[in-house]
């Protein structure tokens, strides 16, 4: 891992679900714990409606870092999003390791929506292990002339 | 589809935005979107003048879609929502962006503030553009509502409900209602008897024609929404018939099986069948299965051959039924944080050092000893009592980070119930500081230290161990700065109050979250605290934090009254946001189906089809699709990819 | 040993009888000694079958094409389709059973056991040749016997198979209704995911090396997922090369589809494309292969959807084309799935 | 001009032309050939298995049998930028042209076929219309050939289609392997030229070494290929054979990918795309790339209407088009006989299988 490039600002997507991370991160903001301002969340119903195209998608588009948050393991308010998300991001992750992609650019957390502190950690360790590694140019699309 | 006419509204939220974000700026690079007809920023959006405003600038500059900028949905998604209704454009056009919990308070560095802002704005606009006006569906309500606890809370929100005319089904894990309160002797400030207050109470809810009772049950499964859940119930068997059962006691009399008596906080024993305490509700005895010899009159049987009222059925079976209800309070109560956390205080190996609870059964003209306080290991009465309060309470670095409440105010309750049953004897109070908010509490700590003469030290105790017929308690008094050191004939712990094993259970089956401590989460700390975040289930009593009686019983009827208002409608107004097929692009392979955690989707000649009564939404089926031929009305993958675009312009 | 004058008569039989409407299999081709897929619903063509280690390609794909041809021609012709199947190919089918793209009744699976042996890997063959042009192919015992202008030669399996059929764990084709060859599995000379181990032993810094430069060859000719019968989208999410316009097709449905990718043959639009069929074909892929032989510029493809199939192996448990009421590998979960990489 | 080139002088040679700002590009004016840089040369070599064009790294050979790809991306590029766009909301649109770069590439070792493909590549991109990309692009390209002492490719059938093996049509310089050593042949000034550049590298050919390469070349011819058997008639044949069911059925196999056509050196179809990079402000670029008739939606009309539905008459645009449809423009087959979309076709469709069934097929 490079030095961390102090002139370098992540550029990072965070898909977060409405019911847990999306709601803990209000919390972070209630409690106005500081955090990064690199993440930009997406929130979304379930991180069962996470697509892996969306993790793809983001890369190709130039995010140096995904994060994907919801809620722990058995409290989806959706039953199941979880556990449906918790397989199709794990072989996300290993695709796009097996590749030679950095594993931190791409993360998944669970944060519910009482652990405020917890997604400002969170995002926090992301920024910081994402600005290690520097822009990601791997998957992003080059405009050429 | 024409191009969008959209409005984005910035809000400056006083200085909680404006602070850290450049408002300006923000409506600025908004206005550059290309389907923004309109921006402007006020101090307060959702002020009568800020909604107003908007009102007029819909109607103005003939928008059909309105952008807010300004705290999370959570707290205004509907006031905008409604309001944009008001101006005659379809609610569900309107978005809010988050800038305020998710950018402007967590974000101190201004510039990059207002970068992510922009960058938050940019994609709700693009999602915006995409989104379909859309129609909340009206549902029926099942009028009839469960309340799973029957404690204090659980019995108060029953009775309120059923009250007002609407069914109650009060379902309870043990064989009979009351909860931990009825295991109290006296409650503070009043010292009136807990059981005098309760039992009517009981009385009530066992006669109460709306209220249907389900004891020694447990909830299994919970499935649908607010206004219709369906909820499955498991009743235990307890082998006694209660309608036959007279309490004559003669079978207890004939049972050769002994078991500590958790009534009791296991001061005392009781038989494989028992009765909880002589006023149970419902007055019946209950068989435990996991104490009897085997139902097998072969092997004992001796309570069947006894019982003339033939209420006992060894054949009785478990039974699952299911429930359809409108709305659930829970109110699953607490337990004790387990002395055998606390290391420093003995672990609970250290004899005659007692819980708050067991000390209560201890005093209880009902209790093990008939209200005489005697020591459990010789039964003599003590002369040296230490109560120590804020035993894993106030602890981060060890135990539970949050205060208990009430400890306080029992502890000081048991030392003058003590000082009351052995007039002659010592009671010592370690405290940290004592809170005593509440009518008449402060008022009631301090009679307890001038008019009882109990002495209280400030200070935490280090450590205690027996030593002889002693127990001794090593602390401090930080009032003098001295170590104190006293030979204790019993110790009493104010232990932090946890959910219930029940609470931790009950969040699980019914997807509702818990917050950092256990604690079932309130949909917001101030504004909805009986709420939780699932609509139409509801949360009252110390399951949800600790709280004392008064506070509990409040909670139960505020909890109550959301279902009463809840039930009175006739229908409700589900999300329109749920599943949608493309048949065009759907091969019928099912892993939708598959997928959704509702069942809410079918096959059918080949294509996917969705049960809008029963999607709720999550989009699982459109994450899970290959081709992309299955999408959540107004949360489209279209419309995630241009925020994605939005996210990283 | 499979006498190829089993199938041709089964063939025979089965289109003489009208108990097939159609019989797909192999027939040796106008280009040498490889063998070309055959349509055959003439009773009389049934000879031109063969069975040899040139049989690559995976016939199940026809399947797909034959049932759209009929949904575009609105015909519905009476019985099944007979297919013969390797049993990489059989197992496609069955995921395609499992995704309801067809009926049961519908396919008669002439099964065919690669009992032990598979296809050749033509690209291990040219150099092993010496520019000798082979005009037959066969399997003889551990050895492949190719025929050539010098004569026939003679090389060991293990040299000139392809990676799929050295690694392959079931090369018997359990889902038939008629099977030709013994079952000899477990008989693979190479451990299962060996070439996919070889490679993940590098660092992910090589691993990068290695797959930029195969993004950056690809042409996104898509013939990967033109051979693939589990692509059998009628419009591909990436990148379409149909878009299902139906009569109930709307203007706002034309103008709203997500450009995912552009149309450059760029790196990272590859990229993208190449990672999303891996995932899409994640618990679904067969292994028959196809993809990585078809690609014209080398990308070896089939280790993307070899590592997502060891990972479904491997920490769910998860067998592709298993059985026909099977669950799939995306849609549902087990308690035990791995959990660690989640904070 | 005819010169011996030892084979251990090819990266000399190469060297040379890198080196060497003399070369003048096909209608490179002085004023262009002032401000052109020097050539950058390609040679063949092989990488993970396939040989294709790479920049000369000073190893070059020229022992490849014939590269995967045409090449045909020096002058057509699979992805060509047009124009750059941005605009500003409310106000027009600004573009910016993009021009190819003004570059010199010579290309070696290039097989007659491919040779053979430029000119039919140059009556698309300039006959009635100059497509100034392509333009701009061919006139700095200089093609180095190599003829085939014989076939490099079993499904090599070129003499059916009025090439050979020893066809300088096209090529700027013509090289024939004679063992130890090249025989060099300036076909055009541009050659020359680049030969001129090599100075002393090359040898005077003696006798011996003409009679060499006559006997070679009438070797090559010699060897036996694949055969059309009636090239001339085809146009004609297939011109009546058009609804022929005979279509369908060669093309059942057919899987619609882009192998034959993108590997083909004459096959030049395109799709004109905008890519946007930034929604607001509008900007993005106007790219050309590659499209391929084989590709189901390659004649998709919005409506859903597609009028080359099934695979058969997609397979005959692509046979029709090489051997009728370009010969009734041009009066010659577009197709060169290089046999890539023979050998590397998954499904095993052959085009001298087609063209022979349906030119013999009494209609």
């Amino acid at each position: 891992m490079s030095e961390p490039q102090a002139d370098f600002e992540p550029k990072i997507v965070a898909f977060l679900c409405k019911w847990c991370s999306s709601a803990g991160s209000d919390l972070a903001g209630v409690s106005r714990i500081q955090y990064p301002a690199n993440a930009t969340p997406i929130t979304i119903p379930c991180t069962g409606a996470v697509s892996p195209m969306y993790i793809l998608s983001a890369f190709n588009k130039g995010a140096d870092g995904v994060l994907v948050s919801g809620c722990h393991i058995g409290d989806c308010h959706y039953i199941e999003g979880n556990y449906l998300a918790r397989r199709k991001m794990h072989l996300t992750m290993e695709l796009l390791k097996f590749i030679g992609l950095e594993p931190n650019r791409f993360r998944m957390s669970w944060v519910s929506a009482a652990e405020g502190a917890k997604f400002a950690q969170v995002v926090t360790e992301f920024v910081d292990d994402v600005r290690k590694l520097g822009p990601q140019d791997k998957l992003r699309k080059v405009v050429s002339q | 589809m024409s191009k969008k006419r959209t409005g984005v509204f910035v809000c400056h939220c006083g200085t909680n935005i404006a602070a850290t974000v450049d408002v300006a700026r923000v409506a600025k690079e908004m206005a550059d979107e290309n389907t923004v007809a309109f921006t402007q920023e006020y101090v307060y959006m959702c002020s009568e003048p800020g909604q107003e405003s908007v009102v007029q600038a819909i109607k103005d500059n003939k928008l059909d879609s309105v952008v807010v900028t300004c705290c999370s949905p959570n707290l205004h998604e509907k006031t905008f929502r409604d309001n944009a209704k008001r101006a005659g454009i379809n609610n569900f056009t309107c978005e809010i962006a988050n800038i305020r919990e998710q950018c402007s308070w967590v974000h101190a560095d201004k510039a990059k503030g207002t970068e992510k802002a922009i960058k938050i704005s940019r994609s709700i606009v693009r999602r915006v553009n995409r989104n379909n006006p859309l129609e909340a569906i009206a549902v029926p309500v099942t009028k009839r509502a469960m309340v799973i606890g029957g404690g204090i809370a659980g019995i108060q929100a029953a009775l309120d409900i059923a009250n007002a005319g609407i069914e109650v089904i009060l379902v309870e894990k043990q064989a009979t209602i009351g909860g931990r309160m009825l295991q109290l002797s006296e409650t503070f400030p009043t010292l009136d008897c807990s059981q005098c207050v309760l039992s009517p109470k009981m009385v009530e809810v066992n006669r109460h024609p709306n209220i249907r009772l389900m004891t020694y049950s447990e909830v299994q499964e919970v499935g649908g929404s607010v206004g219709n859940f369906r909820v499955k119930v498991l009743k235990k068997p307890t082998f006694v018939d209660p309608d036959k059962c007279k309490i004559c006691d003669h079978c207890t009399a004939v049972c050769p099986q002994v078991v500590p008596n958790e009534y009791e906080l296991n001061l005392n024993a009781r038989r494989a069948i028992y009765i909880p305490y002589a006023q149970a509700i419902p007055a019946s005895f209950t068989l435990d299965i996991d104490a009897c010899l085997g139902l097998n009159p072969v092997v004992c049987g001796k309570c069947k051959d006894v019982c003339e009222a033939g209420a006992i059925d060894y054949d009785m079976q478990p039974q699952t039924v299911t429930e359809d209800v409108g709305a659930i309070v829970v109110a699953t109560g607490f337990d004790l944080y387990g002395q055998e956390n606390m290391y420093e205080m003995g672990g609970g190996k250290v004899e005659d050092v007692l819980d708050g609870l067991q000390f209560e059964r201890l005093i209880s003209a009902s209790g093990a000893t008939h209200g005489h306080i005697l020591r459990p290991s010789d039964h003599k009465e003590p002369k040296d009592v230490v109560f120590i309060q804020c035993v894993g309470s106030r602890d981060p670095a060890k135990h539970c980070a949050y205060c208990s409440k009430i400890c306080c105010m029992y502890t000081a309750k048991h030392a003058r119930l003590y000082k009351k049953h052995v007039p002659d004897g010592r009671a010592y109070v370690f405290y940290i500081d004592i809170r005593s908010g509440g009518k008449g509490y402060e008022e009631f700590v301090q009679r307890t230290m001038e008019d009882d003469d109990t002495l209280y030290l400030r200070g935490r105790v280090s450590k205690l161990y027996r030593k002889g017929e002693k127990i001794k308690v090593m602390g401090t008094d930080t009032l003098t700065g001295q170590n104190v050191e006293i030979d204790a004939d019993m110790v009493v712990l104010a232990l932090a109050m946890v959910p219930s094993q029940g609470t931790v259970d009950i969040a699980k089956t019914l997807k509702i979250g818990r917050d950092k401590d256990g604690f079932l989460a309130e949909a917001h700390p101030k504004l909805r605290p009986v709420e939780s975040v699932t609509g139409g289930i509801y949360l009252a009593g110390a399951a949800q934090a600790p709280k004392d009686i008064p506070e509990t019983v409040a909670q139960a009827g505020a909890a109550a009254a959301k279902v009463i208002a809840l039930l009175s409608q006739a229908t409700l107004n589900r999300s329109p946001l749920i599943a949608k097929v493309r048949p065009s692009h759907c091969t019928g392979c099912g892993m939708c189906v598959e997928a959704c955690p509702f069942i809410a989707i079918r096959l059918e000649n080949g294509k996917a089809i969705v049960n809008e009564a029963l999607c709720e939404g999550c989009g699982s089926c459109s994450a899970t699709c290959l081709r992309a031929a299955i999408d959540v009305k107004n949360v489209t993958q279209l419309q995630i990819h241009e925020m994605i675009e939005a996210c990283l312009a | 040993m499979i006498n190829i004058q089993d199938i041709r008569d089964t063939a025979r039989d089965m289109l003489a009888k009208g108990e097939a409407r159609m019989v797909i299999g192999y027939r040796r081709g106008t280009r040498g000694m490889l063998a070309e897929p055959a349509f055959i619903t003439d009773p009389a063509q049934a000879d031109d079958l063969v069975w040899d280690p040139t049989c690559f390609n995976n016939l199940s794909l026809y399947l797909v094409h034959d049932k759209k041809f009929l949904a575009h021609m609105r015909e519905n012709p009476k019985g099944p389709v007979a297919v013969v199947a390797k049993g990489c190919d059989a197992r496609s089918i069955v995921v395609l059973l499992q995704e309801h793209y067809f009926k049961r009744e519908d396919v008669y699976i002439l099964g065919v056991s690669c009992e032990g042996a598979g296809v050749v890997d033509e690209r291990k063959l040219a150099p092993l040749l010496n520019g000798e042009r082979p005009s037959a192919a066969a399997f003889d015992g551990d050895d492949f016997v190719f025929t050539t202008a010098a004569g026939e030669k003679r090389l060991a399996a293990r040299e000139v198979m392809a990676d799929r059929c050295l690694e392959c764990r079931a090369p018997y084709p359990k889902e038939h209704n008629l099977v030709f060859g013994e079952d000899k599995t477990g008989r693979q000379l190479e451990a299962p995911f060996a070439a996919l181990e070889r490679f993940e032993a590098q660092d992910a810094g090589q691993r990068w090396d290695a797959w930029s430069q195969h993004f950056d060859r690809c042409m996104r000719c898509f013939a990967c997922r033109s051979v693939c019968p589990m692509c059998y989208c009628d419009e591909c999410v990436v990148d379409s090369i149909t878009f299902p316009v139906t009569a109930g097709t709307t203007a706002e449905e034309k103008a709203t589809r997500i450009k995912w990718i552009e149309r450059s043959a760029t790196r990272s639009e590859n990229i993208t494309y190449l990672m999303t069929r891996a995932m899409h074909l994640a618990g679904r892929c067969t292994d028959c292969g196809e993809c990585e032989r078809a690609c014209p510029v080398n990308v070896p493809i089939r280790m993307l959807n070899n590592k997502m199939e060891r990972e479904a192996r491997e920490k769910f448990g998860f067998e592709p084309g298993a059985s026909i009421g099977g669950p799939s590998l995306v849609a549902t979960f087990l308690d035990s799935d791995p959990g660690q990489f989640i904070r | 001009m005819e010169k011996i080139l030892d084979k251990k002088q090819i990266d000399g040679w190469v060297a040379a032309l890198t080196e060497h700002p003399q070369g003048v590009g096909r209608g490179c004016n002085a004023a262009e050939a002032a401000t052109t840089t020097l050539w950058e040369v390609h040679t063949p070599a092989l990488d993970e298995g396939i040989w294709t064009y790479q920049p000369a790294n000073g190893t070059a050979r020229l022992d490849h049998p014939n590269t995967k790809q045409s090449p045909k991306e020096f002058a057509f590029p699979q992805r060509e930028i047009f124009f750059s766009f941005e605009q500003i909301k409310g106000e027009a649109p600004r573009l910016t042209q993009i021009v190819p770069k003004e570059q010199r590439h010579a290309v070696f070792g290039v097989r007659p076929c491919d040779g053979r493909g430029v000119p039919r590549m140059d009556k698309v991109f300039t006959d009635h219309i100059e497509d100034k990309y392509y333009t701009s692009r061919r006139k700095n390209i200089a093609y180095v050939g190599l003829a085939c002492n014989k076939p490099p490719s079993p499904n090599c059938f070129c003499l059916s289609v009025g090439g050979s093996p020893v066809s300088s049509d096209g090529l700027d310089v013509q090289m024939t392997d004679l063992g130890d050593r090249y025989f060099v042949k300036a076909i055009t000034e541009t050659g020359k030229a680049m030969m001129a550049a090599g100075g002393k590298l090359f040898a005077d050919p003696s006798a011996a070494d003409q009679k060499l390469l006559k006997k070679t070349h009438d070797d090559a011819v010699a060897y036996p290929q694949r055969k059309i058997n009636d090239p001339d008639g085809a146009p004609a044949k297939l011109r009546a054979n058009f609804d022929s069911p005979l279509w369908q059925e060669m093309a059942q196999a057919c899987i619609g990918c882009g192998i034959c056509t993108f590997l083909c050196p004459t096959c030049h179809c395109f799709d004109i795309n905008d890519e946007v990079h930034n929604k607001a402000p509008l900007s993005g670029q106007r790219v050309r790339t590659w499209d391929n008739c084989q590709f189901p939606d390659f004649t998709m009309h919005s409506s859903g209407h597609n009028p080359r539905e099934g695979t058969g008459a997609r397979l005959r645009q692509r046979v029709n088009h090489k051997f009728q449809y370009f010969h009734e423009n041009f009066g010659m087959h577009q197709c060169t006989g290089c046999g890539r979309c023979v050998s590397e076709c998954p499904v095993g469709i052959d085009i001298v299988t087609v063209v022979n069934k349906v030119t013999e097929h009494v209609g």
